[in-house]
């Protein structure tokens, strides 16, 4: 187990350089002369343009620039925005992440929860009317864009009834409720695609596990049906994760979207102001953290699929 | 956002077997545009496409034109779906729109295809340090979140739309490359490639021709996910911002609809219609063609409970006026009939079987493939598949009619009083647990066993078998274990609760000779010691005679002879348990057929 | 939908011409006199806008956007009042000397910072010199040679040469003073909270930078019982969707003052609520014709042409769009004071061809303008009306932020724009039309020897500045400088019986016009 | 049989895996295959005997030793050579749903050989119409697919792409183990009647004493990559002189219960004493 934990912590931790260095070059390339979006509406004169420009620490080889930048990278330090108030990135990322994070990970508890009921059901009476309406809607939910869902649930349910806050992100410790009410909209809209994907592979997984020589065998061995289902469940469980470890990155890319329509501080919405006023280190900050979280969810789930199924450790 | 879950389509799908891909590429396409989920969607998207790129002949109003007279108005004769905030007729702008659309999907496609799938055929095919390297760049695209990357993009490319979707397919290429892959391994696999090179194919020929027939398919049913993916994407781009604010587009019609959601909610409508049913109709029509192509056979029809139970209770009625089979008889079957439900009908296999083995005596049940012996045991155990279904007058077992118990009673018989001994070894070991917990497992909660009495206990068995390291092999997981081993293991799982009868399916098709010889040694040691009745399944005579006390022969779902072991093989009755035991018997070797000049059709009397 | 009467359109406008703030509909129902013990509204105000902050740094608060957040935590030196006039704050008994050079005022006792320091004459000259070099504000100063603290309380400013508009633009958000220690500190500009002596305090804690900001009571503030509210809060809502996030929030209370646009309905929603409708006419809408020099566009340079340009505008048509607002009012002057003896550009195309082919372009000329900020609908419109005269505007896509910064830097000949009206026309000049100023960035002033002359008179001290503007829109007008189609208006919907009087030039009102005694 | 063998392999080994995996498949093995003649290789799961057909078929590499056929040493070929050497090396395979591709029509299967010789799809219909009936199988079966064959016609269909070119040696990987007892013999009689027209070697893989005993004219049985014992099928099916392939005689079951009953006394005997 230990050598199988150690191959993909290399991986993944080459995987984060690889990421870090193409991103930047492909920032500094997209963007090639940042320093004058920066002024914004104001004019400026050429010496104040060369000050800005040394200030950033731009006037520098593209190189050098890149070691200072990785250099701070692995003390965790991504420098300072360039855009609005000066203030260090890490400060404004510790307000944006749990915002990012409440929403996608009440997503996936969300996506994991319903999911696996439904997968069940499913599969425990394939054919029945649920199985079918589980197949047929996993089409269309897979169809719909997950912003085009939360439209319609920020419509009916917080515009016309109310039950939930309209835009704008509560902090928990302020009011935990109103922390609950204000990502339970999008967290729901970027679930609803991943639910019925989850629920279609688990139900999959349990019709082919329920149809196999094993199970067959425990059951003329009288193992009684409640003792049977687990191992249907743990052969089933595997493919589920899987599907999470992708749907999580689709969540993050479904925040950006959401987090502007919601009005939330999120990593997402931060992206899409970032990328377009050419906010390079915060477009760098962004993407190494959002891939950062992939890693990490991918390795965490790369280690319970080892936990779970024996054959996957000599992978 | 969407894009990862291309990817899942692969596995969504059902995987396709290529071995098995339906064959018939003419008559898939035939079957297709039969289906009305075929058909419709297909019609659907063909008229929007030649409504949307035959634009300029419809007549329709300058999309861009900007009247603020009539800006905001409902849906009216000259303006069928109203118009925009800026006056603009929606309905040109949502059938000019649709060009965007499609051309910047095709840009997506093409990237994607290019990309994707050369690359998982070299991969799949040569594997090596070209599969770890795109593999290890397919698994960085999928980690990345593409939509920033793609607003960096759009940054570099200043909203140039079609950089912006060809960096689109490269985020959509690992799910051509995982899928091509795969399939391209599972062929890779198959002897009639390695036919091909043996008959002199070059290896481009063999992915050109060989390898391209099967995996054409999976590919169109991932391009038609992949389409719907890409739309939906691009329109989320274009809500973000990203493009020309001006040029007809749904995603910028639904981008400009959503600043006035509130004063004028009917904008968001048409866009988002739009591009809900076209990326539905290309989602539904990816899953009719995976469907059709896809390996799973006949839609099986699971029973409803209700069938079920409609049947249990003929059969009870039946069983009540069955006569009692003499004392010394453990299992009789009289009149089984079994038949599987399928999509368009039910399919009898057994039609109406006896069978009957006395206590601690062993009956040979033997068959070719399709004679029914297989499915005649597991209707005895109250085995068949969720579609199956089996009527008898009656099957006794151990002096009682199972089919008067309720299901619980009947269960209760399994593990206790009939053991089950199954062909596959290894596919019959649970691959998530160790081999001590699966035998541990039904010690303890269906011979009520402490823990460490049942270990003990299977430790015991495990010697009894003849497995030299019992505990090490308690450990092990079932792909640690050899097919014998595994065969020893599930005898001792099948005796563990000193059934009265053993019901054996094959046990030793799939061992070695030498090994088979062990096994078949092994059950009838138990079966001596233990006084047990054992029902062995098989299509070797040779085995039939090495063990079987009596025979029952069966083809085509009925018992063509049943009788003791010595006067079937001295002078069997039918004329099909005579070819039988011929084929299996001595035969001339091949010297003696090349003297003889015999024909080597007819089969010359004695054997090996 | 309830379509406003003539009648009251042209009490809108009206009241943008006098520019007395008078005859808004909140006039007619009768404001609740309210002395100052007897306060009868909310506790607290939270004000949700769409404009977000960078920061606190006093340097940059120049811009009309930030104005509200300033207002919390900083005294100012000078406020503007209902009347775009500008009154004393922490600077009392300003005198002007006869040739406008130097102007001295007292400090007003009392101020205290959240740091402790007490503010005297010496504090506020530390101040001046930081918002004379600041990002946003050195323009406020430009004029301004030197600052002296006289005594322990009297300053006095000299300038190089007169400045009419100096106290205006200190009004207008660039005379916020900040803790002298604070801004002696290296790091100030990355502070994340205000070193203030404002009425109230930032509460870093309880808010969520950058959507949402609370202010709590300063109680040791000199003037603080004059504040009614215990605490101030203002939502920064982007509303992405128009789903009415910010009507939302009104409605369900979480919030009690919202800035919003007009929008068919919004009046009879503020009926059923009982809110009320404060307007303020802050922006023109159009087109600007910046190269008049033909620098870059050689045909603009001729009068006739930039007449024709404006004759093809056909402005009645534009308010007819059924979700206009009706409180649009059409007027091709950049003077918020419209002048009626100016005549304004009719519609009339036929005379656009003649003038066109007079000026020896009867088949037109075609040129790039910027597309991708905020006004595209505008110049697709514009561009549609030109090209039926043969002048050819083609769009070129740019991202939001590049179209703010490359329009400004005067790379951008023509463009659609939506720039501020000025309640005194002293502003409107300095801002459209002096060198270097923000809005005039072909600097056009300068090369048209009329204008140079109307400038230098209007900037002599004791100039009669209200007849110089007066005869600089006349020239303007009929030169075409401009290609304005209306002025257009922002609204103050406000609940719990709060009111506002709106200042001209800021897009969002400061705090203190909330007051039942503002000015 | 005097004349030079048709094959010779001398000194054959081929290993699987590296380092702690390193897995020897084949240990020096050592046979000939004569014109005409059919050599049973007959082994047990992991004996090697696919592994020795894939090396002859220059499917898998081996690590030392020659594989002559006709004189010349195939494994070092060139492809082209390779390619051209596919005229007269031909193999049939175990599975028959794998062996043949499940997505063209058995005409275009069996043509395929044809054309990489040269000749186009028209041409070589004649002669894929008369191969199929030489099989047995009506000619105008030749646009269906494989799918809608049976396990038995499947066989012939790969019997019949194997002899389309007239091969002089054909690799037999246990080509009936997959299918019914009684369609074994039909197949297998028909690979004797093929044998003695056209005077093609066959090396025949087996588990099977009893099928190899029909077909073989001589037998070498193999153990864990060994060749431990050569010989006539007559002697070799009745009465072989290595203990292996004693046991591996007398293990296999025989459909006759006294011959039977006598054969597990004895192999009792051998296995307590071996115990």
């Amino acid at each position: 187990m230990l050598k199988f934990t150690v191959k993909r912590l290399v991986s993944a931790v080459a995987l984060m350089v690889f990421v870090a260095t193409g991103t930047f070059f492909m920032a500094h390339k997209a963007i090639p002369d940042p320093v004058a979006n920066l002024f914004g509406k104001v004019s400026f004169t050429a010496e104040q343009y060369e000050a800005k420009k040394a200030q950033l620490g731009l006037d520098q080889p593209i190189l050098t620039q890149f070691w200072n930048w990785f250099r701070h990278l692995l003390t965790g330090d991504f420098g300072t925005t360039w855009v609005g108030a000066p203030t260090p990135i890490i400060k404004d990322l510790a307000v944006r992440l749990p915002v990012t994070l409440s929403i996608v990970i009440l997503g996936l508890a969300v996506m994991a929860v319903l999911g696996a009921i439904l997968g069940v059901l499913a599969g425990i009476r394939p054919g029945s009317w649920g199985d079918r309406m589980i197949s047929a809607s996993s089409v269309v939910f897979f169809a719909v864009p997950g912003f085009l869902v939360s439209i319609a649930l920020l419509w009916v349910l917080a515009v016309k009834l109310g039950w939930f806050p309209v835009s704008g992100y509560i902090k928990p410790e302020r009011d935990l409720l109103g922390w609950l009410r204000s990502i339970t909209l999008p967290a729901v809209s970027l679930a609803l695609g991943g639910v019925v994907m989850i629920a279609v592979q688990l139900r999959n997984a349990i019709v082919t596990a329920n149809s196999s020589d094993y199970v067959r065998t425990l059951r003329a061995r009288g193992l009684p049906p409640r003792a049977v289902a687990l191992h249907l469940l743990r052969s089933a469980a595997p493919a589920a994760i899987t599907i999470i470890a992708l749907m999580f990155v689709s969540l993050l890319s479904g925040a950006v979207i959401l987090e502007s329509m919601f009005n939330m501080p999120g990593i997402g919405s931060a992206t899409k102001d970032a990328s377009q006023t050419g906010n390079i280190p915060m477009i760098l900050a962004l993407t190494v953290v959002s891939v950062l979280f992939v890693v990490i969810v991918n390795f965490l789930l790369d280690l319970v699929l080892g936990w779970i199924n024996p054959k996957a450790r000599i992978k | 956002m969407s894009e990862t879950v291309a990817l899942a389509t692969a596995e969504v799908l059902p995987a396709v077997q290529p071995a098995e891909a339906r064959p018939q590429n003419r008559s898939v396409a035939f079957r297709f545009l039969t289906q009305p989920g075929g058909w419709i969607p297909l019609l659907l998207v063909l008229a929007i496409l030649v409504l949307a790129f035959g634009a300029p002949l419809w007549g329709l109003q300058d999309p861009m034109h900007i009247d603020p007279r009539v800006a905001d108005q409902a849906p009216s004769a000259d303006h069928w779906l109203g118009t925009d905030s800026t006056g603009r007729d929606l309905w040109s702008r949502l059938v000019w729109g649709g060009q965007d659309a499609f051309r910047g999907a095709a840009i997506v496609l093409v990237v994607a295809l290019i990309l994707g799938v050369p690359t998982g055929l070299i991969a799949g095919y040569h594997g090596g340090l070209a599969d770890g390297l795109l593999g290890w760049v397919s698994d960085v695209l999928m980690s990345l979140p593409s939509i920033i990357i793609l607003l960096i993009v759009a940054g570099l490319t200043h909203q140039n739309a079609d950089v912006l979707m060809a960096a689109m397919g490269v985020f959509m290429a690992p799910g051509y490359f995982r899928l091509t892959r795969s399939s391209t391994i599972a062929v890779r696999a198959e002897p009639y490639i390695d036919a091909a090179r043996v008959a002199g194919i070059s290896h481009t020929r063999i992915v050109f021709v060989h390898i391209w027939r099967v995996i054409a398919a999976p590919i169109v049913i991932q391009t038609a996910m992949t389409i719907g993916v890409a739309l939906g994407m691009q329109a989320g781009l274009q809500i973000l911002g990203v493009g020309d604010s001006q040029a007809p587009s749904w995603g910028g019609m639904m981008s400009s609809a959503m600043g006035s959601l509130r004063t004028n909610a009917w904008l968001i409508v048409p866009p988002a219609a739009m591009l809900g049913l076209v990326i539905a109709a290309f989602a539904i029509m990816g899953a009719r063609l995976g469907e059709i192509t896809g390996n799973r056979s006949e839609k099986a029809k699971h029973l409803t409970r209700a069938e079920k139970a409609e049947l249990a209770g003929a059969a009870a009625a039946r069983a009540a006026e069955a006569t009692q089979p003499n004392q010394d008889l453990m299992v009789a079957v009289k009149g089984l009939k079994v038949t599987y439900a399928t999509a368009k009908a039910r399919v009898e296999v057994v039609h109406g079987v006896d069978l009957a083995v006395r206590k601690g005596e062993v009956l040979g049940l033997v068959g070719e493939s399709g004679s029914g012996k297989s499915q005649s045991i597991f209707a005895l155990l109250g085995l068949l598949a969720g579609n199956g279904y089996a009527e008898a007058e009656a099957i006794w077992v151990d002096g009682q009619n199972v089919l008067t118990l309720p299901a619980a009673k009947r269960r209760a018989l399994l593990g206790r009083t009939i053991g089950y001994v199954p062909q596959e070894p290894i596919s019959n070991l649970d691959p998530m647990y160790t081999i001590g917990h699966q035998l541990v497992e039904p010690m303890r909660k269906v011979l009520g066993m402490g823990k460490a009495e049942a270990r003990a206990y299977a430790l015991e068995l495990l010697a009894r078998v003849g497995i030299e390291d019992p505990a090490r092999v308690m450990g092990l997981h079932p792909h640690e274990v050899s097919g014998g081993m595994a065969q020893r293991v599930l005898i001792a799982g099948a005796v563990a609760g000193h059934p009265k009868v053993i019901v054996a399916d094959e046990p030793t098709t799939a061992l070695d000779v030498t090994v088979q010889a062990e096994v078949l040694e092994l059950l009838r040691e138990l079966q001596r010691e233990q006084g047990m009745a054992l029902v062995i399944v098989t299509h070797n005579f040779g085995v039939v005679a090495d063990i079987a006390d009596t025979v029952t022969v069966m083809k085509d779902g009925l018992v063509v002879e049943s009788g003791a072991v010595g006067s079937i093989f001295a002078h069997a009755a039918d004329p099909y348990t005579r070819e039988l035991i011929e084929a299996s018997s001595k035969t001339p070797s091949r010297a003696a057929l090349d003297e003889g000049g015999v024909g080597a059709g007819a089969p010359a009397k004695g054997g090996v | 939908m309830k379509r406003l009467t003539k009648a009251a359109a042209v009490c809108f406008a009206a009241s943008a011409s006098l520019a007395f703030g008078g005859c808004s509909p909140s006039d007619e129902a009768a404001t609740p006199t309210n002395d100052d013990s007897g306060y009868s509204g909310p506790d607290h105000i939270s004000i949700t806008q769409s404009f977000s902050m960078n920061g606190w740094e006093i340097g940059q608060s120049g811009s009309a956007f930030a104005g509200t957040f300033y207002s919390a935590v900083y005294d100012p030196l000078y406020l503007i009042d209902g009347a775009n006039e500008p009154y004393g704050v922490v600077a009392q008994d300003t005198e002007i000397s006869e040739d406008g050079l130097t102007y001295t005022f007292n400090v007003r006792p009392g101020v205290v910072f959240t740091d402790g320091t007490e503010l005297d004459a010496a504090g506020v000259v530390t101040n001046l010199e930081y918002l004379a070099a600041g990002f946003g504000t050195a323009s406020t100063y430009a004029k301004v040679a030197g600052f002296a603290a006289l005594d322990e309380d009297t300053v006095e400013m000299t300038l190089s040469s007169p400045d009419p508009v100096l106290l205006y633009n200190m009004g207008l958000g660039g005379s916020y003073l900040a803790s002298p220690t604070a801004l002696a500190s290296p790091d100030y500009a990355e502070a994340t909270a205000p070193s203030g002596s404002g009425p109230y305090v930032f509460d870093e804690a309880a808010s969520l930078v950058p959507t949402d900001y609370v202010f709590t009571r300063n109680e040791n503030h000199w003037e603080a019982d004059r504040w009614p509210w215990s605490y101030l809060e203002i939502h920064v809502v982007q509303d992405f969707t128009g789903a009415g996030t910010a009507q939302n929030m009104l409605t369900a209370g979480d919030t009690n003052v919202m800035y919003a646009s007009w929008r068919p309905g919004l009046e009879d929603d503020a009926e059923a609520n009982g809110w009320e409708m404060v307007e303020n006419y802050s922006a023109w809408d159009g087109v600007m014709i910046a190269d008049r020099a033909g620098d870059v566009i050689e045909p603009l340079a001729d009068p006739k042409v930039r007449l024709a340009l404006n004759l093809v505008m056909d402005r009645e048509a534009r308010l007819a769009g059924a979700t206009v607002d009706p409180g649009t009012y059409v007027t091709n002057q950049v003077f918020a004071k419209v002048d009626p003896d100016v005549e304004s550009y009719p519609y009339d195309i036929e005379q656009a061809k003649a003038l066109l082919a007079e000026a020896g372009y009867a088949d037109g000329f075609s040129f790039d303008v910027p597309a991708g900020g905020y006004f595209d609908d505008t110049m697709a419109l514009i561009a549609q009306e030109w090209a039926e005269v043969g002048v050819i505007a083609n769009m070129v896509q740019l991202t939001p932020d590049v179209y703010n910064q490359q329009v400004f830097a005067g790379k951008w000949p023509v463009f659609a724009a939506k720039l501020q009206l000025y309640g005194n026309p002293m502003k409107t000049v300095q801002d459209y039309f002096t060198t270097g100023a923000m809005n005039n960035p072909f600097d056009s002033s300068a090369k048209d020897p009329v204008m140079t002359d109307l400038i230098a008179q209007f900037y002599e001290a004791g100039a009669d500045t209200d007849a110089i503007s007066k005869q600089i829109n006349e020239h303007i007008t009929a030169e075409s400088w401009f290609g304005i189609t209306a002025h257009t208006r922002d609204l103050y919907v406000l609940a719990d019986g709060l009111t506002v009087k709106p200042v001209q030039g800021l897009y969002v009102p400061n705090f203190q016009q909330f007051l039942p005694d503002a000015k | 049989m005097a004349d030079a063998p048709l094959l010779e392999v001398n000194d054959l080994s081929l290993d699987y895996g590296r380092g702690k995996s390193l897995f020897r498949a084949l240990d020096h093995v050592s046979l000939e295959i004569h014109r005409g003649e059919c050599l049973g290789l007959v082994g047990e799961s992991g004996s090697g005997k696919s592994t020795l057909g894939k090396a002859i078929l220059g499917l898998a590499q081996s690590v030392g030793g020659e594989i002559v056929f006709d004189g010349r040493e195939i494994q070092r070929l060139p492809p082209p050579m390779r390619r051209r050497l596919a005229k007269d090396l031909q193999v049939i395979f175990q599975d028959p749903y794998g062996s043949l591709s499940p997505a063209m029509t058995i005409g275009r299967i069996l043509a395929e050989p044809l054309r990489v010789g040269g000749m186009r799809y028209e041409q070589a219909k004649t002669a894929v119409g008369e191969m199929l009936e030489r099989v047995s199988l009506p000619r105008e079966w030749i646009d269906r697919y494989p799918s809608e064959f049976s396990g038995g016609q499947r066989q012939r269909i790969a019997i019949a792409r194997a002899l389309i070119r007239q091969p002089r040696l054909i690799v037999c990987d246990e080509p009936v183990s997959a299918l019914d007892v009684t369609t074994q013999s039909t197949i297998i009689d028909l690979l004797i009647e093929l044998q003695r027209e056209t005077g093609v070697a066959y090396l025949f893989i087996s588990h099977d004493l009893a099928v190899v005993r029909r077909i073989c004219h001589r037998v070498a049985v193999l153990f864990k990559g060994q060749i431990v014992e050569q010989g006539g099928g007559e002697k070799m099916t009745t009465n072989p002189d290595h203990p292996y392939s004693k046991r591996l005689l007398m293990a296999s079951p025989v459909a006759d219960p006294t011959e039977q009953a006598r054969r597990r006394e004895a192999w009792l005997q051998v296995r307590t004493g071996q115990a």
